[in-house]
């Protein structure tokens, strides 16, 4: 774990006008610290999200420098979750029962928020969701705001952008193929009821093991039910396999949209390591440098955030995952301001009520704790060429397609033109 | 040899009461949150090591049967709303078919054989439930248990309650095996199980009862798991590091009695819990497999055996 | 289209074998040969994964670095066999369960010294041939697992070779059938037994350059292996290397055949269920002297 | 002459094409002395493992104390009083010398006694010094007294004492040739297994001679040393001592 000295140094390296805690005014260093708690994965399967850390800390540093929260500092307790749901009920019971932290935010995905879940809703705690599709869907817990804009009713709806855009190009065949993986079983299960709400026949649907190395078979036999839209549920080790054998063996010229709901399409070293097979693929994302998505407050975040990334080995664009963290941030910072308080059922009331203005959108949530309105990005690769990182930083490479207004070109179909195009 | 069984049974009562006495009187529920993971690990420990430590066969599987117990006690939960107490048996009674299954493995294979077909297991199991859609598959299954009973205080503490009584139990159990003649007969057919046979002693029959007792203890072990936790996954419960632990445990504390794995169990994942929240997992997975080479190298017969060591040393 | 599936079927698998038996050749040696359970022979197949990664990003070939480092790994090889044996040697005979203990250890401190230096994040390797095929008629083999697949015939010949014609590939069998008689003729057990660690140290960097090309590895790559490695040489038959080619060939097909017309699902299991099948069924395995 | 309390008739055993043993026939008398002689891999230590049911023979009958024992288990056969020792000793370490003899008492005793009886068996093999002792650091002399401790337990009526005195200087194979004689005069028949010829020669009533699986003589200790066949098969292996 970087401990907050290095951290500090390292930002204070990086020669940008961030004020670290220590130099707030003295009046703020005084005051009782504002505890926020939460687990991060830096170890294990999910270590791919642990610049989760770093988009807290800017925050942290951010609202410090702004004279705190209540006129007191903010403090963050984190621990390493190691990626494994079995230690989280300890580790959120250290954090309120121990450690007295004043607000929670929650581990990444839906796995790690499982067991946070009905801890929250039994000790009526308000909490901060992070990246778990329908998180509070079963619990119902009213104290819960997702910082992700996966939207309502996320577990069918949030891949709907990829359906809407294979029905306007016509598709009425589609193949699903999805890991053994939590989100990917979870995606894939909503795919499937957004085929049938949409009249598409699903020719193909079956899920293989993490981890597989070889897709011949697989891609084989979706060629062979000839599909127009492959609704692909993957996760970072097999998504660089798929592209593999993608290129190796090809899906057939049925093909009009392929992609969807692959992770991994959004990590650095994977899309460097890709490079030019990306291209034509049409896949989630919640952020992209694109013109209808930039603002400064955001170009702002991605260019402290970049020399920490290159100083501290992590994903070298940060747009996955650390904005969000911000973000939550900026929530906890709003309701708290808003009610004037950390009671936690009076910044909850706050925050239903009123909208919040994040690094990465407008958010209002409803009565679950979802934002109203869905904002998941179906995104095509295009022009991607060689392996420089760099490129992922332009726009025009990551084109969004939908939500329409967002949109910042057309679908380019079928996907074999696509991917030589 | 009387007086020491009494004060066993003393020890055990006192564990108990303290225990209890612990619920109402401390506050901090993350006592309880952190004891579960604890005293878990004392139940796979000492289940463990009813077969690897006094009979020498190394369940390198451990996760399968525990992971098994973790399941049935969700299925149960899940299709019928049953009892925790319904849901432990069940748990037993599978694990014990498995460990019986085990067994009848033992008939055809010995040593590094029968360890990595016991890892077999874990993946087969794995595999199963991945395609199992009621189970939750891969997904995994989130489950509100019901309401403890009113004397517990609160979730947390009834199944750490429930725990420790489990655990106790399978101390007791683990050590009048180890004192019985039964015990004696493992540990016969671990040096020798030809010779043991040649001695009168029925190796298939105790290695059967061995297999059966240790895979019962493991479920048994993550029968509670769905109350303490509300969700469970394949991953967790067909855990490689909950098995890499479990094995690790009574190696460190010693194999030959008892007390070992217990004193194995509290002090590595006393220290595991506290290191969960102080350094980071990658020096504390680094913790636990010098300790392996280490306790291997300069104690194979682990803490105790290492203590009697000195003992002797200090007399002579 | 039935035909073409089970054709590509049949050859992945094929492909896959011939890696899955380049993989379990250095266990092949230890267990099958010496009767030594190196369960860390997995781990030892990731370092050599990580070492190719470290010599690709210098512009080498894979393959060609694990020829380079073919002696560094021998002697990492002979090293860690002394220190099993100085571990295991005031007590004679090892016994079962502290050997799998010791390197179960070793496995955990090597991957975790993986994880410290680089991270958990997948490595890959840039070569030219990824990601193009091979096609003859309606077979397509992807050069990714086609140029491995060679590799591990070779390697097995080579091997078998060395075992069945050099004096001292003649001393490593003996070794594992009577070191007594070994002593007699003035080998020395201890040297032999270095010796047939380092060789499966190489084997293990030349595997690992080759699952490196197959896909991503990350520290725990291993893991996966383990039980395939195992299943391998015992459905060959302790100590039979040539019959680890069939045995991986069989697993390989296996595999392929469940993914393309049952569910792919279900793959990972059919090592382990053939493992347990002929633990149960026929422990000597296919081509092993019966126990 | 009393009736044979183990016979053995047309046992053979096989590993794969090797026949390893067999078939064989022949009878032993309460209370009597055997040597079972017999270069090495001639097929003595199969037919012992076949007897003591720790290797299931092919074909061909087994009976002991007037049953047949040919199905019964291993463990069986020890509780019914057919016990030997192992050629390299097999003691149960990490358990004390005394703990070693309660094995086999845990098995067949009544429950009652059980160390008492365990030390009057070690005193009786002089091993009583060493009942405390972690088994593992016995000197090879106390662990073939060891063996024929645990084998002695349940009063056994047939002792296979196999190659009990391999690798003991000629004082120690007195000492284990005087036990032997005890437990002879006591009443315990003993098959004598071993290559130190003028042991078997001394002790035994009658000796048979194995090669190739194979029973080639038979008949008391001098018609079998001087059998033209036995010489031939010793030829250039004259009598050790």
């Amino acid at each position: 774990m970087i401990s907050r000295r290095r951290f500090s140094k390292i930002a204070a390296g990086t020669g940008l006008a961030l004020a670290a805690p220590a130099l707030s005014t003295s009046s703020l260093a005084q005051a009782q610290p504002i505890k926020i708690g939460t687990s991060i994965s830096l170890t294990g399967p999910l270590s791919g999200t642990k610049n989760a850390l770093t988009g807290y800390q800017l925050w942290r540093d951010d609202v410090n420098a702004a004279g705190g929260l209540l006129g007191r500092p903010v403090e963050l307790v984190t621990y390493d979750d190691q990626s494994s749901p079995a230690q989280i009920p300890a580790i959120y019971s250290k954090l309120v029962d121990v450690d007295r932290v004043d607000l929670l935010i929650s581990p990444y995905g839906a796995v790690l928020s499982a067991p946070v879940m009905p801890f929250v809703k039994q000790r009526d705690l308000f909490l901060v969701g992070m990246f778990a599709l329908a998180g509070n869907d079963t619990v119902r817990h009213d104290k819960y705001f997702h910082a992700c804009p996966w939207g309502p009713n996320s577990q069918v709806n949030w891949a709907r952008g990829f359906f809407d855009l294979a029905r306007a190009a016509g598709c009425t065949k589609v193949a699903i193929m999805s890991a053994d993986i939590e989100f990917a079983k979870i995606s894939a299960a909503g795919g499937k009821a957004i085929s049938e709400e949409y009249r598409m026949s699903v020719v193909y649907d079956q899920s293989y093991p993490p981890n597989q190395t070889d897709f011949s078979a697989i891609l084989r036999n979706i060629r062979a039910a000839q599909p127009e839209a492959v609704f692909v549920c993957s996760y970072p080790p097999d998504s660089t396999a798929l592209i593999r054998g993608l290129s190796e063996v090809g899906i057939g010229d049925s093909v009009k949209i392929f992609g969807g709901s692959m992770i991994g399409l959004q990590y650095a070293s994977l899309l460097a390591n890709i490079g030019p097979a990306l291209n034509g693929i049409v896949n989630l994302h919640l952020y992209v440098p694109e013109p209808t998505m930039r603002n400064p407050a955001i170009d702002g975040f991605l260019a402290r955030y970049e020399p920490l990334a290159r100083a501290q080995q992590l994903d070298a664009l940060g747009h996955y995952v650390p904005p969000f963290c911000y973000a939550a941030g900026q929530i906890i910072e709003a309701g708290v301001k808003g009610a004037n308080t950390l009671n936690h059922a009076q910044i909850s009331r706050y925050l239903h009520a009123n909208p919040v203005q994040t690094i990465v959108g407008r958010a209002t949530f409803n009565e679950l704790g979802d934002w109203t309105e869905k904002r998941v990005l179906m995104v095509q690769f295009r022009g991607i060429r060689g392996r420089d990182v760099e490129q992922f930083r332009q726009p025009g490479r990551q084109v969004i397609l939908d939500p329409p207004p967002l949109r910042t070109g057309e679908l380019v179909a079928p996907f074999g033109a696509a991917r030589s195009g | 040899m009387k007086r020491q069984d009494v004060a066993f049974a003393a020890g055990a009562i006192v564990v108990l009461l303290m225990g209890f006495g612990a619920v109402h009187a401390v506050a901090n529920p993350y006592f309880f949150f952190a004891g579960y993971v604890i005293v878990q690990y004392v139940v796979l420990a000492t289940a463990w090591n009813i077969l690897g430590g006094y009979a020498g066969y190394i369940n390198f599987g451990p996760a399968a049967l525990y992971g098994a117990g973790v399941y049935t006690s969700a299925l149960l939960l899940k299709a019928f709303g049953a009892p925790l107490v319904v849901n432990i048996v069940a748990a037993g009674l599978v694990g014990m078919v498995l460990g019986l299954m085990m067994g009848y493995l033992t008939l055809r294979v010995q040593g590094v054989y029968f360890a990595i077909a016991t890892i077999a297991l874990v993946i087969m199991l794995e595999t199963v439930v991945h395609n199992i859609e009621y189970l939750g598959g891969a997904r995994g299954l989130a489950l509100i248990a019901p309401e403890p009973p009113a004397w517990a205080v609160g979730r947390t503490q009834f199944v750490f309650l429930v725990l420790l009584a489990i655990a106790v139990m399978s101390v007791a159990l683990a050590r009048w095996i180890e004192r019985s003649w039964i015990g004696r007969g493992l540990r016969a057919l671990r040096a020798s199980e030809e010779a043991a046979e040649c001695a009168g002693v029925a190796t298939l029959r105790l290695k059967l009862a061995a297999c059966a007792v240790s895979g019962a203890l493991l479920a048994v072990a993550g029968a509670p798991y769905i109350y303490y936790a509300s969700y469970i996954d394949p991953g967790s419960a067909f855990s490689l590091t909950l098995g890499l632990n479990t094995i690790a445990m009574p190696l460190i504390g010693g194999t030959r009695s008892w007390a070992g794995p217990v004193i194995g169990a509290l002090l590595l994942a006393s220290v595991q819990q506290a290191a969960t929240v102080t350094i980071s997992s990658e020096l504390n997975v680094l913790m636990v497999g010098l300790a392996l080479i280490v306790f291997i190298a300069a104690a194979p017969d682990g803490l105790i055996g290492l203590a009697e060591r000195l003992r002797r040393k200090m007399h002579a | 289209m039935f035909l073409e599936i089970l054709i590509n079927a049949v050859a992945t698998g094929l492909l896959l074998g011939s890696i899955y038996a380049a993989l379990a050749l250095g266990l092949a040696v230890t267990f099958g040969i010496l009767h030594i359970p190196n369960i860390a022979h997995p781990v030892f197949v990731v370092l050599g994964a990580y070492l190719a990664v470290v010599a690709n990003e210098r512009g080498w070939d894979p393959i060609l670095a694990a020829l380079a480092g073919a002696l560094p790994f021998y002697l990492l090889g002979a090293l860690f066999y002394e220190f099993y044996a100085r571990v295991f040697e005031r007590r004679g005979e090892a016994d079962t369960m502290q050997a799998l203990t010791l390197f179960f250890g070793v496995s955990l401190v090597v991957e975790t010294a993986l994880v410290l230096k680089f991270g958990t994040n997948q490595q890959t390797v840039d070569v030219d041939y990824v990601g193009q095929s091979l096609r003859i008629g309606l077979l397509v083999m992807p050069y990714r697992l086609l140029v491995p697949a060679l590799v591990a015939p070779v390697m097995i010949l080579t091997l078998w070779a060395y075992l069945k014609f050099t004096y001292a590939g003649i001393a490593i069998r003996a070794a594992a059938h009577d070191v007594r008689a070994l002593q007699v003729s003035g080998v020395d057990p201890h040297w032999i037994k270095r010796h047939a660690f380092g060789i499966a140290s190489v084997t293990a960097l030349v595997a690992g350059a080759i699952l490196v090309i197959i896909g991503p590895v990350d520290p725990f790559s291993g893991r996966l292996q383990i039980g395939r490695a195992f299943a391998v040489v015992i459905l060959a038959g302790m100590g039979a290397v040539p019959g680890t080619i069939l045995a991986a060939f069989i697993i390989g097909v296996a595999e392929s055949l469940v993914s393309a017309f049952l569910n792919p699902s279900w793959s990972p299991g059919v090592a382990f269920l053939i493992l347990l099948a002929t633990l149960a069924l026929k422990p000597q395995g296919l081509f092993g002297a019966s126990r | 002459m009393s009736e044979p309390v183990l016979a053995v008739r047309d046992l053979t055993k096989s590993f794969g094409a090797l026949r390893a043993l067999g078939p064989v026939s022949f009878a032993l008398r309460g209370g009597e002395r055997l040597g079972l002689i017999g270069p090495n891999g001639s097929g003595k230590t199969t037919l012992i493992n076949c007897l003591s049911g720790t290797l299931r023979a092919d074909d061909g009958r087994i009976w002991f104390a007037g049953r047949d024992v040919t199905n019964v288990l291993a463990f069986k056969r020890a509780r019914m009083g057919l016990a030997r020792s192992f050629q390299i000793p097999k003691p149960f370490v990490g358990m004390t010398v005394l703990e070693n003899v309660l094995v086999p008492l845990d098995q067949i005793g009544d429950g009652s006694d059980h160390e008492a009886r365990a030390m009057a068996i070690l005193r009786s093999v002089r091993l009583d010094a060493r009942a405390g002792d972690d088994a593992k650091r016995l000197s090879h002399l106390e662990l073939r007294k060891l063996e024929l401790a645990r084998a002695l337990v349940g009063a056994p009526k047939v002792l296979i004492a196999d190659e009990a005195m391999a690798g003991l200087s000629e004082p120690e194979i007195d000492e284990i040739l005087a036990i032997l004689q005890r437990l002879s005069e006591a009443g315990v028949a003993v098959i004598m297994v071993e290559h130190i010829m003028h042991a078997v020669m001394r002790f035994s009533q009658r000796v048979i001679c194995f090669e190739t699986g194979q029973l080639i003589a038979e008949g008391t200790p001098q018609e079998v040393a001087e059998d033209p066949l036995v010489q031939k098969v010793y030829f250039g292996e004259p009598a050790r001592h």
